[in-house]
């Protein structure tokens, strides 16, 4: 379409209050796109994203009679969607329009306001030259299958499958472990309420086990992932627990039979502060209740001379079989919930800190074990040698806000710090010292904690912790540790020997974090978090749509903060389920079959397998439901046979000539 | 003093690493040198080398192409065809007189801002070293004589 | 074999004698070949720096300069302030371009070859991954009689460029000293400075933080101390009569070099692994090594 | 009246003549059918003959070449003022062809490099570049071929002595390729192979033995002509309408179907394609960067016009 | 101890950026006032301030309270601040920074023995290129306090017995290298004086 045929273009740069207008001269820019051939109206406006701001669109269109919408704003992934919505609402086809960011990738990072200026007047002329050559389109509706995939038991795994399930959707929820529970199940009290974990996650635990519209594969890990948003299909591999869940009625007389009459295998689920046997449920409160078998450990699996009594005590249920092997599971879903959480940060790479080196060293998740009623001591907090620590130091920031280790704030170890405080006080009585660098208590009712913790005379010592030493200088630090640390608001280096380090470990993403983010092809932050689509507006959506994320997996959070995001998952998922459809932009490659001469170039490229080679006409063709629109075909046919709507030949060639025409 | 040489870069990003990487740039509010333009692809193996050679034939000086680490394609591979093609066409380009400085593919993370700003200034700074790109070699030749001709 | 290049720095020409004879006795019976740097200068120390920062990156630099022109590909540094400080200008060259131009030019102007990597080396570190554990065990001849050792292994050694070992606890010392048989203690102060020239600056602190370290060894069951730096083993070593005087301890103990305790074992000639040159500690030292019988009185 | 028809030559091999008269009993007709007015090869005709002539005294001229000196320039010129229609006949008059290789040099190192001299006194001047014709002169209609072969030629006259446009293929080369049906759809090369190493099945089709075949990009129309000699396309038909730029279209087609995938890898591969721009620039080195003409495209134009004609 | 009120007018901001940017002294603005230097520095009980004040007074630009205080001379050089820094700041190099600047505005106190032993190894070795332990020792306690050679004398005595004291001055012969060496080359890092 050329000026002759009536091409009129609307071009509007925003302000974005100062964020654009601070660096570029909008209006200038405005008046240079006003002189570019086929633009019948240009104009600035501070905040193009505003109602009034899309109405200016709604409203040219009519006045003006425009064809074409160009805006200069921000990024397209953030605000495409907005104006073409504004293009179809002011009476055209939405995809006679064109976005240009000139803000992530202008004012933002130019400092210089000529230069920030002239590039933002190359890139709108360059936008102005595609849309002229944008084509009417329509979008395509693809069906939604109403299931939903959940990876991750923990509390985010568990509350988005149940807010899910209850709604009437099925959901297929995939953990690693034995048991969901995920690390929540190994706290004893949660901050700021110190209300008990157990009683408030295990409840939730046995409402997933039960529920008709769960699917729960625990011992299971998702290997392979294909399609695209409503018709996913997962394979998920679950590994052989030995025991048949379907025969095993929890009884648990294999753990008491199994030839180990003492437990000797380090149990993970109490940070190895006590033994398992090989045969064993990771908790007593564990969903399933099935016991697994640990291959590793067990004698049968490397003996073959075991007597094999764990079999002998099922007896007629037949619930022990040896010889299960890995099934793989294949299913249809429409969306898909990552719930994948975290890691705590490995206290040893902390060598100063003398975790593994000084018994009397424990990680944040160990003394919650020590805390916890169910745990290898019964709720006592003794040191390893028996004794009641009198003297108790907390070292916050372990693993984290270092750029050695890891440069981010873990976000819970302040509350989660002050929580062990109050619980250790409570259950020992001992001088309690937290070492600090900064007290971060901005939820609700953290700081009354703080406030709590402070009336309660709990030690609070503003100074990063230099080192952990059993080094004494004299009979008061004799066979204790001594924390040497600079109290930076009483201006004294101070040593303090206590007779318990808790290392505030930080949270870090899964060690598998990358894997899984391939598997499902979403992006991931600096630090190896998952990425949200946007912080604020679309936090718990990906680039990747139809994949969520909820809980730790997308960064570190609490409790409460995870389980808001897990509905918050939830409830995008089930606006998808509900809508039966989704829209999808026709960003798809089809063949000119007039002009395709059968060469098959483009046949093995496609990664979805989507092209074809048709025998009768001889010629490729290709699937518009299997295409993703990489545009990789289209790039390689050697006589230009393919094109690909939303990014034709032709309109990158506008748009990259356009952009040269600067000086 | 003469006007300094600013070299024009022409940069094909893939929209779901390189892009996102440079609007994170933005977002970090990241400073970096004002010579690139970014056409948005959706992925690296959209890059068509009619782009490249048409770009340089328009007077770019230089042309980024920045697509997901390799194992990272959200197309799963389409970076490595892209690497394919680039390896043979900065071969051809050598050959019209187009330096190796001036056409580079770089892998860029979604997560990678400060990488998105390292490699346009690192380029532009090698660009400015080289300076313009001598018309009359290469495929946009005849154009200087044209003029001569006519 | 290309022969190790070695810088012994000024102290190993002083106070640190014993740990120039028994770094050398040990390196001949390891077979190891070393050719010292000819016509070395000051390696550009602490004080230097305190001065005159290029130029102490451009003495140092000579002496690099000089090792790459005697086609030395790695450089053993023993004293742990040398080896810092040239690792340090190795580090700023490449780090700095200006620092890099400057001192390159720098030698350019005298003669000397540019930089172009040599490895500068610590004897420590050249023992435990050059020759290995195994090896080392291998060519016991006398396994340790003597007493239960801390090792000390000083500061600057291990930070900021822990290529030797790691910042926090390192324990490759403690290895090679367990391979020909040293029961070694748990010791914390492992890196804790020892006051370095504080001694000769502020006396009274250095020799406290000397007190701190020997107590503390004596407090976890030492019987001596072993260290791999020159200037650790002087302050340890020549304060002890001092400690005694004014905090009313018993503590003499030897403070050895990791190179003798090692040359002994490995069957180095005692003679040459500098033992009389001790200050403290000399009654044991004379026990532990009379295992060699009537000679062993004759270099104690 | 019989239509004027003028034949004349630029920079070429000579190829192209010879294809004409290689029309053997065929050029009969043409010649009855005709009445050449200028035909310098066959012909004693003169430039001043041509200047002799009014404007539009020539009905069809056919002018084969690139256009590298000053000469050539002022014919085609006075060629193009004389004459009704052009027809640019042939690779070189169209894209370049194999003398506008020499583009990726100066026509000053060329002469130093190939006769030790400079630009003579009182010869034609060389331009330092090489051009297609329609870099000189519009041209109406195009003929392509490194030559033509007779059937397409008898066929443009035919078209043009009618009135009518000369029809082309839009197709590439493998839509009437013997061998089409021989190629694997999965194909994805390991290796590339040179043709003087490498002994091809004559079945088979060229690439997926592993030899560059340029018949994917190439305009059809040729018969397949050197695949019917067992040899590889090279490209003389240039490309289809839709091409901006033929080269870079087939190094996109070949490097894409490599396996490779490592940097390393990649490169070994391309160790037996020593030379692209000579395989893949061929014939159309100048026009790389352009549209083709107007009057060449047929087909569906998706990668055609200049809203504002602005191309530089 | 007494307290004195601290005027804005006294801080020289522009100092603060001009040390920012010395190699080594990068992360000078980075820093969080957490102590970790000061908690592992082995001499800051000593210290009249802790190196997380020096920092902390380097970069609100106060040049004359950082430069004349003891701290800089105590530092030993034993980088476990460095190693230690959660960002990363080289704490170690920043002190030699400061003392180099010190001595250059005799901002250092008097009589400390100290940048006095600098000044002479600098001096020594600048003419020599190597240092002889003895001469040094002994000049620089004529230039501070000579009463320090009293309490040397015994270690002196215990050294020179077993063969650890020389007092031949040690030289090196390419001290015409030393010269070319010295002389050559733009200086960086001047803008420090």
């Amino acid at each position: 379409m050329s000026e002759r045929d009536g091409l009129r273009i609307g071009v509007y740069v925003c302000h974005c209050g100062t964020n654009i207008a601070g660096t570029v001269d909008v209006r200038a820019v405005a008046e240079s796109a006003a002189a570019l051939p086929g633009v019948a109206v240009s104009r600035d406006y501070k905040y193009m994203c505003s109602d009034p701001g899309q109405d200016l669109i709604r409203q040219d269109i009519q006045k003006f009679g425009l064809n074409r919408i160009v805006v200069a704003a921000c990024s397209p992934h953030l605000h495409e969607h907005t104006f073409r919505t504004a293009t179809r609402t002011g009476g055209l086809n939405e995809f006679y329009f064109q976005m240009v960011n000139i803000r992530e990738q202008d004012s933002w990072v130019h400092e210089h306001k000529g230069a920030a200026t002239r590039k933002a007047i190359d890139l709108v002329r360059a936008a102005a030259r595609r849309v002229a050559r944008h084509r009417a389109l329509e979008k395509s509706r693809t069906p939604i299958h109403p299931a939903v995939l959940v990876v991750g038991g923990g509390i985010a795994g568990i509350h988005a499958a149940l807010t899910l399930a209850n709604a009437g959707k099925h959901v297929y929820l995939v953990e690693r472990e034995p048991s969901i529970g995920g690390h929540m199940a190994k706290f004893d009290k949660t901050f700021p309420t110190l209300d008990c974990a157990a009683c408030i996650l295990t409840p939730k635990m046995s409402a997933v086990k039960n529920h008709p519209n769960i699917t729960l594969w625990t011992y299971s890990e998702v290997t392979a992932v294909e399609g695209y948003i409503g018709n996913y299909k997962a394979t998920i591999a679950r590994r052989p627990r030995y025991i048949d869940e379907d025969l095993c009625a929890g009884c648990l007389e294999c753990i008491d039979a199994c030839v180990f009459r003492q437990a000797k295998v380090p149990d993970e689920f109490n940070e190895d502060l006590s033994r398992r046997k090989p045969i064993y449920v990771p908790f007593p409160q564990a969903v399933p209740l099935v016991p697994v078998i640990d291959p590793e450990a067990c004698i049968e699996f490397h003996s073959h001379k075991c007597k094999k009594t764990c079999v002998t005590a099922c007896g007629e249920r037949h619930a022990v079989n040896l010889r299960a092997e890995e099934k793989l599971e294949r299913i249809d879903i429409g969306s898909i919930v990552l719930a994948t959480g975290f890691r705590a940060y490995d206290a040893r790479r902390s060598a100063n800190y003398g975790y593994g080196v000084y018994p009397n060293v424990y990680t944040a998740l160990e003394v919650e074990r020590l805390i916890n009623a169910s745990g290898p001591t019964a709720g006592e907090v003794v040191l390893r040698d028996g004794r009641t620590p009198q003297t108790v130091g907390i070292v916050h920031c372990v693993g984290s806000r270092d750029e050695n280790t890891n440069r981010w704030c873990s976000r819970v170890c302040c509350m989660y710090s002050l929580k062990l405080a109050h619980l250790v006080k409570e259950r020992t009585g001992a001088e309690v010292f937290n070492f600090y660098i900064d007290m971060r208590t901005p939820g609700k009712g953290f700081e009354e904690f703080y406030q709590k913790l402070l009336s309660e005379r709990v030690h609070f010592v503003r100074g990063r912790v230099a080192e952990v030493t059993d080094w004494a200088l004299d009979s008061s630090e004799e066979g204790r540790l001594v924390i040497r640390v600079e109290d930076t608001l009483a201006g004294l280096f101070r040593r303090i020997p206590v007779d318990m380090v808790i290392l505030s470990t930080g949270l870090e993403p899964q060690p598998d974090a990358g894997d899984v983010r391939r598997l499902f092809n979403i992006s991931s932050s600096p630090e190896g978090f998952f990425l949200e689509r946007h912080p604020k507006l679309a936090p718990v959506n990906t680039f990747t749509e139809g994949v969520l994320l909820a809980g730790c997996c997308q960064g570190p959070k609490d409790i409460p903060d995870t389980v808001a995001q897990a509905g918050a998952a939830a409830a995008e998922a089930l606006a998808l389920i509900d809508a039966g459809s989704v829209e999808t932009d026709p960003n798809t490659a089809y063949v000119m079959e007039e002009a395709c001469s059968g060469c098959k170039t483009c046949v093995p490229l496609c990664p979805y397998h989507a092209i074809s080679f048709a025998q009768a006409a001889r010629k490729a063709e290709i699937n518009q439901a299997l295409c993703k629109g990489c545009g990789t075909c289209v790039a390689a046919c050697p006589s230009s046979s393919i094109g690909q709507n939303l990014f034709e030949d032709d309109e990158i060639f506008e748009e990259s000539e356009g952009l040269l025409a600067y000086a | 003093m003469p006007d300094a040489f600013e070299p024009k870069i022409v940069a094909f990003f893939c929209n779901w690493c390189t892009y996102l990487g440079a609007d994170l740039a933005g977002a970090s509010r990241l400073k970096y040198a004002p010579n690139a333009r970014v056409v948005r692809v959706m992925c690296s193996g959209r890059v068509d080398p009619q782009f490249v050679l048409n770009a340089f034939a328009r007077g770019a000086d230089g042309v980024l192409i920045g697509g997901c680490h390799p194992g990272d394609c959200h197309y799963q591979e389409g970076n490595y065809k892209a690497l394919r093609r680039f390896r043979l066409l900065q071969r051809l380009a050598e050959q019209m007189g187009i330096e190796p400085e001036r056409l580079r593919l770089e892998w860029i993370s979604a997560a990678e801002g400060d990488r998105v700003r390292t490699v346009i200034n690192d380029m532009v700074e090698k660009l400015k070293a080289l300076g313009p790109r001598r018309v009359g070699q290469g495929p946009d030749r005849p154009v200087k004589d044209l003029a001569e001709v006519s | 074999m290309k022969p190790y290049g070695y810088f012994p720095g000024c102290s190993l020409r002083g106070t640190g004698a014993g740990y120039e004879y028994s770094l050398l006795a040990l390196f001949r019976v390891l077979d190891l070949p070393v050719e010292e740097i000819q016509d070395w200068n000051c390696c550009g120390a602490t004080s230097y720096m305190s001065i005159d920062e290029e130029s102490a990156f451009v003495l140092s630099a000579r002496n690099l300069a000089l090792a790459q022109k005697a086609g030395c590909k790695d450089l053993l540094a023993p004293c742990s302030a040398c080896y810092l400080v040239l690792r340090k200008t190795q580090d700023y060259v490449a780090r700095y371009p200006k620092i890099g131009s400057h001192v390159q030019e720098s030698l350019r102007a005298a003669g000397l070859p540019p930089l172009n990597g040599v490895r500068v080396r610590h004897p420590l570190e050249v023992l435990y991954s050059d020759v290995g554990l195994e090896r080392i065990r291998s060519r016991v001849v006398r396994p340790w009689r003597g007493g239960r050792v801390a090792c000390y292994y000083g500061c600057q050694l291990v930070r900021p460029y822990d290529e030797v070992d790691r910042a926090h606890n390192p324990t490759r010392m403690d290895e090679l000293l367990a391979a020909i048989g040293a029961p070694t203690v748990d010791y914390p102060l492992k890196t804790l400075c020892c006051g370095g020239a504080l001694t000769g600056t502020m006396h009274p602190i250095g020799v406290r933080m000397n007190y701190i370290l020997l107590k503390e060894a004596v407090r976890k069951g030492a019987q001596a101390v072993v260290t791999v730096c020159p200037l650790c083993q002087y302050n340890l070593d020549a304060h002890q009569a001092e400690i005694r005087r004014k905090t009313g301890t018993t503590i003499d103990m030897p403070v050895f070099f990791f190179t003798q305790l090692l040359g002994w074992a490995l069957g180095a000639d005692p003679e040459s692994l500098g033992l009389k040159r001790a200050i403290s500690g000399r009654k044991s030292i004379a026990q532990w090594f009379a295992k060699e019988s009537a000679e062993a009185d004759a270099y104690v | 009246m019989k239509p004027k028809v003028a034949f004349y030559w630029c920079a070429s091999c000579g190829g192209c003549e010879e294809a004409v008269v290689d029309l053997d009993e065929d050029i009969l007709k043409v010649v009855a059918a005709v009445d050449i007015v200028f035909w310098p090869v066959a012909l004693d005709f003169k430039e001043k003959d041509v200047g002799a002539m009014p404007q539009g005294g020539i009905d069809i001229c056919f002018i084969n070449g690139a256009v590298r000196t000053t000469e050539q320039q002022r014919m085609a010129l006075l060629l193009r003022a004389k004459a009704k229609v052009v027809v640019a006949f042939g690779a070189c008059a169209q894209l370049g062809g194999i003398p506008a290789l020499a583009n990726l040099t100066t026509a000053a190192e060329i002469l130093q490099e190939v006769n030790h001299t400079e630009q003579a006194e009182g010869l034609p001047r060389l331009f330092d570049s090489v051009f297609p014709l329609d870099r000189i002169i519009p041209v109406e209609y195009y003929i392509p071929g490194c030559p033509p072969t007779p059937r397409i030629i008898l066929a443009a006259i035919e078209a043009l002595l009618a009135g009518q446009a000369p029809s082309l293929s839009d197709h590439a080369l493998c839509d009437e390729c013997p061998r089409k049906d021989t190629r694997p759809p999965d194909l994805l090369l390991p290796q590339l192979h040179r043709i003087p190493h490498y002994a091809l099945d004559p079945e088979t089709c060229i690439l997926a033995q592993g030899v560059p075949c340029l018949g994917p990009a190439t305009r059809a129309g040729c018969e397949a002509r050197c695949i019917g000699g067992n040899m590889p396309c090279t490209g003389c038909f240039g490309p289809t309408s839709r091409v901006r730029d033929f080269g870079a279209k087939a190094l996109s087609a070949l490097a894409s179907v490599v396996a490779a995938t490592e940097e390393k890898e990649i490169d070994t591969v391309f160790e037996n394609l020593p030379d692209p721009a000579g395989t893949f620039y061929r014939y159309s080195l100048p026009v790389g960067r352009g549209l083709p003409p107007a009057a060449a495209r047929r087909g569906r134009p998706t990668t055609t016009g200049e809203p504002y004609g602005n191309h530089t | 101890m007494l307290r004195t009120l601290k005027y804005q007018r006294e801080a020289d901001p522009e100092w603060a950026r001009q040390v920012s940017e010395r190699p080594g002294c990068e992360g000078l603005f980075s820093c969080l006032q957490c102590g970790a230097c000061s908690g592992s520095c082995p001499l800051s009980i000593y210290m009249d301030l802790t190196p997380r004040r020096v920092i902390a007074l380097v970069r609100e630009g106060f040049r004359r309270d950082a430069l004349s205080s003891m701290t800089i001379w105590l530092c030993a050089s034993c980088y476990s601040c460095a190693a230690n820094c959660p960002r990363q700041i080289h704490v170690t190099d920043l002190m030699y920074s400061l003392k180099r600047e010190a001595i250059r505005s005799r901002l250092y106190p008097p009589r400390l023995p100290a940048p006095i032993l600098a000044q002479e190894f600098y001096a020594m070795v600048r003419k020599h290129g190597r240092n002889s332990e003895f001469w040094l020792v002994l000049r620089m306690a004529l230039r501070s306090n000579p009463l320090l050679l009293l309490t040397m004398l015994r270690n002196g005595w215990d050294l020179v017995r077993t063969g650890r004291l020389s007092l031949r001055r040690e030289r090196i012969h390419g001290t015409s290298e030393l010269v070319a060496l010295s002389g050559a080359g733009p200086r960086p890092g001047r803008a420090e004086a």
